[in-house]
């Protein structure tokens, strides 16, 4: 028993060291083979010391688990990502849930059933069950299994208050009165899985990452639970680990949505949502981050930047020029696309982008710059709405039919940057705004750019 | 083992835990989160042990749990390493 | 198709309404361009570079006018003192004369080509639409008087623009205040700000707030009732009583302050509104400037003399006319652009097709064998 | 101890020589200033401005200099025509007279001040030395200079500065080409760059180059064969031929390209060294302008003619003197301060000290007791 | 005992809490507090527990302790910190070793030797008594009792190498043959000592913060090792955390002096220093990295911008304005100190700024900045140098005495950032660079302004 | 108390140790060092329990450590106080 405790001291030494590695884009999956060497060595121990155990019977759990998950991970698509973390998190809950049920049953049918072992079997089982619950849940969302819109119904919170309270009680009971606590037991488990589940549903897809990420803390806990259970110092020490961890990664994730974490998980938010894209009539448009804006930029080689009316109103000159300096020291073109009347006087955005000292030769007239769209990357267009219009090539009804426009729509990926979806000067409507190729991120020009060169630098 | 000791080590992993993730770039926070997932797999060492000390049902408990845990443990290092290789600069 | 291109006569007009790279773009849609000897002089294009670009220069006045089927010119027709005689006497019926000028001030020159049977179009005319913008020869030209207007402000001014900090002491920024933030007042803004002065922008258009801030600049506010002043097509309307008193007690006490006021403020077709009455001017610092780019239609300062440089009680004021003419160059470029634009429209396979529809064509149109067809004009002919 | 300020007579001359704040701090020295009548009008300095800061207006010219123990002036001294005498016959022996002016030029006014012995300070010998930066009147009205000269030459020219893009087409920036970057070219580069020109400069100091760059312009370098040019105190001395060849060469590629050209090069006691031959005018493109900040010693320019406007083949040739002059509000206020400056120096507690080990007042010596102490000044005197 | 411990984690936990907010500006004085409570918990934890023991004895040893430790801490002069932290700190490693001692004499006696206790009070007497004596050294020389210069003699690092095996040779003696141990006892107690003073001996006074550091660093080791020696958490605890966070600390003011730990501790170093500062005539400077004046801003509410000629040069007009933006965004007072000759032409610093768009009132000329400075928390200098150069002041000899200057040095902490050591338009050197509160931070302008505009959002 | 236990801990602990501190600025270098130099004091403990099992030179030495270990404790908190309140905001 001793020597294995060491080895496993050596796991969390490699899982604390993973971890930290993991937090660096460099040194990041060389952390991810430390902790995974660092499980296998915490597994071998185990299978070492554990004298006396049906070997036959672990190998082939293990190699079932294996073939699955190995089969999960391989197959799975990129963009299927975060619902993959999700069941595999959902297992893990799953697996020290049943670990602690097996204790139960054994010990207790032995009479060994101490205090102290009962309520860490309960928080084992009740948080592990929950984790597993929730987590499929989670899983169902992303994939489409269940509405990725928020589910609400009234007296919600009422409930999840009523059956956390149950909880609570069945776990109490379960240590205090052990006649029957093969009944609590049950009742525990039972509404540990619905509270799983009511408190994922409530919450939006788009916010599903964050979930995740609490659950997998959670599934630390459960694991650390488990390991007073087992008084086994391993899996006290890693799931210690992953719970704190965790919780500090959802805390940093819900920092980058600017959020709270309550705002996340109290529904309430997934609302707003479906209230905003009202406004926008029949075109479906996608509204990014300015974070995926970032990653965007970085596999682009050629930009062109539409720059409008709405610059000069933010007076992002300066943001603009920064983010395009930055943007060339990465090694990527970058140019000005100057629209005749982007603006409201002649020259308006010659003005601006002079005071940011935006070197003259990266502006370009509308003649230069059309035939550049062909073969460019991104076109970021910010605050400018009629000079970027296609309507104005082809909608005889128009009224600005006819007015020459920058091309932008010819470029792979047009980011298009303004407040809200109203419409500008002329007063009409965009279509642009809906085409495939077209990402909208919203919010005042200046504060935008800030936001999006704090996240290429973070890349 | 007496519970003071390991209170001690809880308290410390879970400070190291707090400690250890400061700042994490957006684009690592699926792969660290799966990756911390994954470690929490560690729920085999339990499992293992289970199949041993479990009886008759403790032992397939145990089982489901080894399968559970195994998936978490080999499913979650494997993604976690998919979605690092494409953060590779081209 | 003859275009014929006359030199400008009215002193101190150095444009010309044509430029190489115009008479090429004419050229292209089958004209023959006349040139009028050293009609480009004043704006250094001189007839050889017309010639390189493919147009004939005429030496014979008379026969330029008689052979033209389209005269395209900056200012209204005018007497020509060396010939003794009119210009719209020279054309043929039906030829189409196109300049930009104030139908409803020049009533003369209006009814003499009526009276000729002549197709006229005056570029003053052209609606503001979208699709108008590359003829927009106002905004052009505006632009090009905001921008000047600062420029001799600061000569006129006795102190520097920016904020400077020396050995010998700090000079504070020279306060600049334009009034009226149309296109003049907006590139007077934008180029007052780069001479690193402190500017202030009234106007009654409440919209144009967010444009002046858009430049940097202090947008001064009249706490206004409701959107008044806004007329149709971002032109300003004349303006309610109580109003012009809140605006009067406003302006008043920004000018104190003020070393260079411009104003620019505008109402086509009127004369322009008095925004600084005499008592006002009276208020000003000693060595402060008026620029009145509006003194052609009698001035928005009521001691403007148009066309005159007078200094009255230690205040500047300087009335020029026809600033754009000072920079010929490039207000010769711009409204040769902007003039040519409006005829390859007019004339879109080179011949030309008077389409009435259009509110382009329409809009700009004056004149149309015999008649008076602009509605403003007339009223202003007939009385 | 009195010290007067007279009104300066040189037609043009709008600057003064004190202002009610360097009054003040005169008097806080325990001086009684006098100032002549409406010495300040030209700078929108009233007498009644005077009057409140505490000084005594003096109307009767001959009682003002007689009185004086102390002149403060702008320029050297002059004949008065309206009295038909001459200032320094005005004075009386052992005051002190002090102005900026060019004692190695105005050898006639040296020689004068000398008989009459006067002690006299030029601003213009005062040494560059951190301390006396306070009194460098040479800097502070030539900065005015270099940011007046391009403001001209902007009204000169036929062209916008900056770059713009609008409905009527793309104008491009204008040239602008600074020969010469000392105070005066420093901030002529600052000037122009603010008004958006694509701004190129050019000075024999090859440390220049960073700080012409440190203002966002290009150095036109010619490639130098060690730091030749560069003289004691920062100024400038006559270069090599064989530099003065390679030099020209660059000088008239660059010229050919160029809209507005600003020459400040100058070196102090000599006649301006001249960069822009006769030949180099006639390569430059019609509409082009030049304005000749050295025109005062000769211009750097072959045919600038002093003080006059001239066009040669379509060049405009500014030869303007005395720029700052027509700055009067600020040039009249930063060299008040500069004198001032000096004269609290030269007198701590209210009288003059004359130190003559102390570098600056020795420096700016140039007449004491009968004799022409500052050697430079001598010599051009004697020849 | 049992609860002992319990009291123990909560003084750990403390502890821990302590340290971290005692690296922040705004929650280091509280961090103290906890710090201290945590041990008033701990000593009063140990006092209950301990049974049948001489009250009277402790009580008056503390008495006198206290009694000694406040006069020292209330007495010593500001200037004279450093070397009373690092007599305190002697006294911490002496007390460990003497406790290893005292186990040593009671235990042995009593024959209950283990090799695990002997090696455990090997190491504790050992670095205990390293620490004592080199912490007294240390003392001092800043102290000046000796030489603050570095004392080298040849051979040194030999003799220093030959004590350091002497010393491991005792302590294993001791270990493998019990008999004699008391002589390899004594031994290792003497050589220890003596590496103590050859150790520190050689290293100047300039770098004695850094040694005092790791000093504290060892007898944060040592008292782990005596935590080992009486099987004790509360030590255990306490000396680890002590031990580690002391590296960390200590690697921290090294990369401040940009210089590597092995480069301060092996005496080579004192004579380099002297070298370098060959230029600087005499002059110590310190030089910071961006993240450390990010943390210096980040606890400051005034802030001075001083812009040079250097500003120009590097054409940093926008950065500078950035972070100034940022710093306002954080509610901090930014003003820009404009000096009258500034640059290389009259107004110079306008035309950079007005480029920029820095609003007109926040810039300050000389008569009205320089009262300013006496309540400003942080003065930053951007390639300026004669113009704040304090000579101008009191130096009759120099060339620009008389010359108005802004006094930077009046405000809290002056950063200074230029590229080089070399001097301004003047030729002549600053001694404010050398000033105790100036921090240079070289670079060019535009660099160091981005990188720090990083730290600042990183913080 | 078994040594593996102890281990776990003291490597914990180390791990803690190394993390907490993070970024510094120079102005609470000294402070911080005096700081957690106070907290080496624990050797205090130490010293008091010495006390007790030491026997007779033991106690001797244990009564001179204690003073020590005091001396830190007590001086370094007091000091590092003193450091810090300079550094509060006028
Ligand atoms: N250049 C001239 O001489 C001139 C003169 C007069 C009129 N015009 C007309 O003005 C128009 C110019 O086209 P344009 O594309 O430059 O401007 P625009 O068509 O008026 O569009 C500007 C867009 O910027 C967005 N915006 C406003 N403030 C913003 C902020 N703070 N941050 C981000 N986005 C902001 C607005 O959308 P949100 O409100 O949703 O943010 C608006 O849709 C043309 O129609 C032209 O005809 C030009
Ligand atoms: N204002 C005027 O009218 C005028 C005219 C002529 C002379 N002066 C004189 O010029 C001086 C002005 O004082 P000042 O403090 O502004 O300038 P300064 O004393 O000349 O010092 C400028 C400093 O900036 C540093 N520097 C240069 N390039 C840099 C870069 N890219 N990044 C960071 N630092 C850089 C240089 O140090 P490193 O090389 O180590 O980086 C240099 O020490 C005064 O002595 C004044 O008398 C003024
Ligand atoms: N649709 C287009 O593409 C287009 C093109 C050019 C101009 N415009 C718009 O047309 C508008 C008018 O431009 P403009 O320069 O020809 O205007 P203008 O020359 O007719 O008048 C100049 C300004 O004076 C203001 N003004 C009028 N009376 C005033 C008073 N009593 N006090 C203060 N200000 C007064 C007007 O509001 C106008 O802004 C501008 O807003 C411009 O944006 C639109
Ligand atoms: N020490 C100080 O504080 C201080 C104060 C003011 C000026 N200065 C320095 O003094 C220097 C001279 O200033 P200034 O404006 O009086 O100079 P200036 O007016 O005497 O000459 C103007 C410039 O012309 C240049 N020049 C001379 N001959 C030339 C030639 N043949 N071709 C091209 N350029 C030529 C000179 O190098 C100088 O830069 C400046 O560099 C300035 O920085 C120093």
């Amino acid at each position: 028993m001793g020597y294995t405790n060491l080895f496993y001291i050596l796991a969390a030494i490699l899982f604390i060291l993973g971890l930290k590695r993991l937090s660096h884009p460099k040194t990041a999956r060389g952390g991810n083979i430390m902790a995974s060497v660092g499980m296998l060595i915490a597994i071998i121990a185990t299978l070492v010391a554990s004298d006396v155990l049906d070997y036959k019977l672990i190998v082939i759990g293990m190699i079932i688990g294996s073939i699955i998950g190995a089969t999960f991970a391989i197959k799975v698509k990129m963009t299927g990502m975060p619902q993959m973390v999700a069941i595999f998190n959902g297992f893990g809950g799953g697996a020290s849930a049943l670990v602690a049920s097996a204790e139960f049953f054994s010990k207790t049918g032995a009479g060994a059933e101490t205090s102290f072992l009962l309520s860490t079997i309960g928080l084992s089982v009740l948080v592990g069950t929950l984790t597993f619950t929730g987590s499929f849940i989670a899983f169902g969302k992303l994939q489409g299994f269940i509405s990725g819109q928020p589910i609400v119904f009234k007296g919600q919170q009422v409930l999840n208050a009523l059956l956390a309270m149950m909880m609570i009680a069945f776990a109490i009971g379960m240590v205090l009165v052990p006649e029957n606590m093969y009944y609590y037991f049950l009742g525990l488990l039972i509404t540990a899985a619905i509270i799983g589940v009511t408190l994922v549903i409530p919450i939006g897809g788009a916010d599903m990452p964050v979930v995740i990420s609490l659950l997998n803390s959670y599934s630390g806990i459960a694991a650390a639970a488990t390991g007073f259970v087992l008084l086994n110092n391993g899996l006290i020490i890693s799931g210690a680990l992953v719970g704190a961890s965790g919780l500090i990664l959802t805390n940093i994730m819900c920092k980058g949505m600017n959020r709270s974490l309550a705002n996340v998980v109290f529904g309430a938010v997934g609302l707003e949502q479906t209230s905003t894209s009202g406004t926008q009539k029949q075109m479906n448009i996608k509204s990014y981050s300015t974070v995926e804006a970032a990653m965007i930029f970085d596999s682009a080689d050629k930009i062109i930047i539409v720059p409008g009316y709405g610059l000069a109103v933010a007076q992002a000159q300066y943001a603009v020029r920064e983010v395009a300096d930055y943007l060339e020291t990465k090694g990527k073109k970058v140019l000005y696309a100057i629209h005749p009347v982007a603006g409201r006087m002649p020259g308006h955005m010659n003005v601006l982008l002079a005071e940011a000292n935006v070197p003259y030769d990266q502006l370009k007239d509308l003649d230069e710059i059309n035939p550049e769209f062909e073969d460019c990357d991104v076109a970021l267009i910010l605050g400018a709405n009629d000079v970027v219009n296609p309507a104005a090539r082809h909608d005889k009804s128009s009224p600005i039919y006819g007015m020459p426009i920058l091309d932008v729509d010819k470029s792979r990926t047009v980011i298009i940057n303004k407040r809200t979806m109203n419409p500008g000067f002329a007063g009409i409507a965009n279509e642009l705004f809906g085409y495939d190729n077209s990402i909208m991120v919203f919010g005042d020009a200046k504060q935008m750019l800030t936001d999006l060169l704090k996240d290429l630098k973070d890349l | 083992m007496d519970m003071i000791n390991i209170l001690t080590v809880l308290i410390l992993a879970v400070f190291v835990g707090f400690e250890i993730i400061a700042k994490v770039p957006p684009t690592l926070h699926t792969p660290l989160m799966s990756g911390s997932n994954a470690i929490s797999g560690i729920a085999i060492v339990g499992a293992i042990i289970a199949t041993k000390v479990g009886g008759e049902i403790g032992t397939w408990l145990g089982l489901i749990a080894v399968i559970f845990a195994t998936i978490n443990v080999v499913g979650g290092f494997m993604v976690t390493d998919r979605m690092l290789k494409m953060f590779r600069k081209r | 198709m003859i275009v014929a291109i006359p030199k400008e006569t009215i002193e101190g007009e150095n444009r010309v309404a044509a430029v190489p790279a115009t008479v090429k773009e004419l050229i292209k849609k089958g004209m023959t361009v006349h040139v009028q000897k050293s009609a480009g002089d004043g704006s250094y294009i001189f007839d050889q570079d017309y010639i390189d670009s493919g147009a004939l220069i005429i030496e014979d006045v008379k026969k330029l006018y008689s052979n033209a089927d389209m005269i395209l010119k900056v200012n209204h027709p005018v007497y020509l003192k060396d010939l003794k005689i009119h210009e719209t006497d020279l054309l043929r019926e039906g030829t189409v004369f196109i300049s930009l000028f104030q139908t409803t001030k020049e009533t003369e020159s209006v009814q003499r080509l009526a009276n000729r049977k002549i197709t006229g179009f005056s570029m003053h005319l052209i609606p503001r639409t979208a699709l108008a913008q590359k003829m927009d020869a106002l905004s052009s030209q505006s632009n090009i008087s905001g921008y000047k207007a600062v420029i001799i402000g600061a000569v006129h001014l006795g102190k520097y623009m920016p904020l400077l900090m020396t050995a010998a002491g700090t000079i504070p920024p020279a306060k600049v205040l334009i009034l009226g933030a149309g296109v003049a007042g907006l590139q007077a803004i934008a180029t007052a700000k780069r001479l690193g002065a402190q500017v202030e922008a009234f106007d009654v258009r409440p919209d144009v707030k967010e444009q002046v801030e858009s430049l940097g600049a202090k947008f001064v506010e009249v706490e206004a009732t409701g959107d008044e002043g806004v007329g149709k097509g971002g032109y300003a309307k004349e303006t309610t009583e109580d109003y012009k008193k809140r605006q009067h007690e406003l302006i008043k006490e920004r000018m104190t302050k003020t070393d260079l006021v411009i104003t620019t403020a505008l109402i086509p077709g009127k004369p322009a509104p008095i925004l600084i009455p005499k008592d006002m001017v009276e208020e000003m610092r000693p060595g402060s400037v008026i620029i009145d780019l509006a003194a052609e239609n009698g001035g928005n300062c009521e001691l403007t003399r148009p066309n005159e440089l007078i200094q009255v009680n230690k205040v500047t004021i300087d009335g020029r006319l026809n600033i754009p003419g000072t920079m010929p160059v490039h207000a010769s470029q711009l409204y040769a652009k902007n003039i040519t634009s409006f005829v390859t429209y007019l004339c879109p396979e080179g011949e030309m097709v008077l389409n009435l529809e259009d509110e382009i064509i329409s809009g700009a149109l004056f004149t149309h064998n015999g008649e008076i067809v602009h509605e403003p004009t007339k009223t202003a002919v007939e009385n």
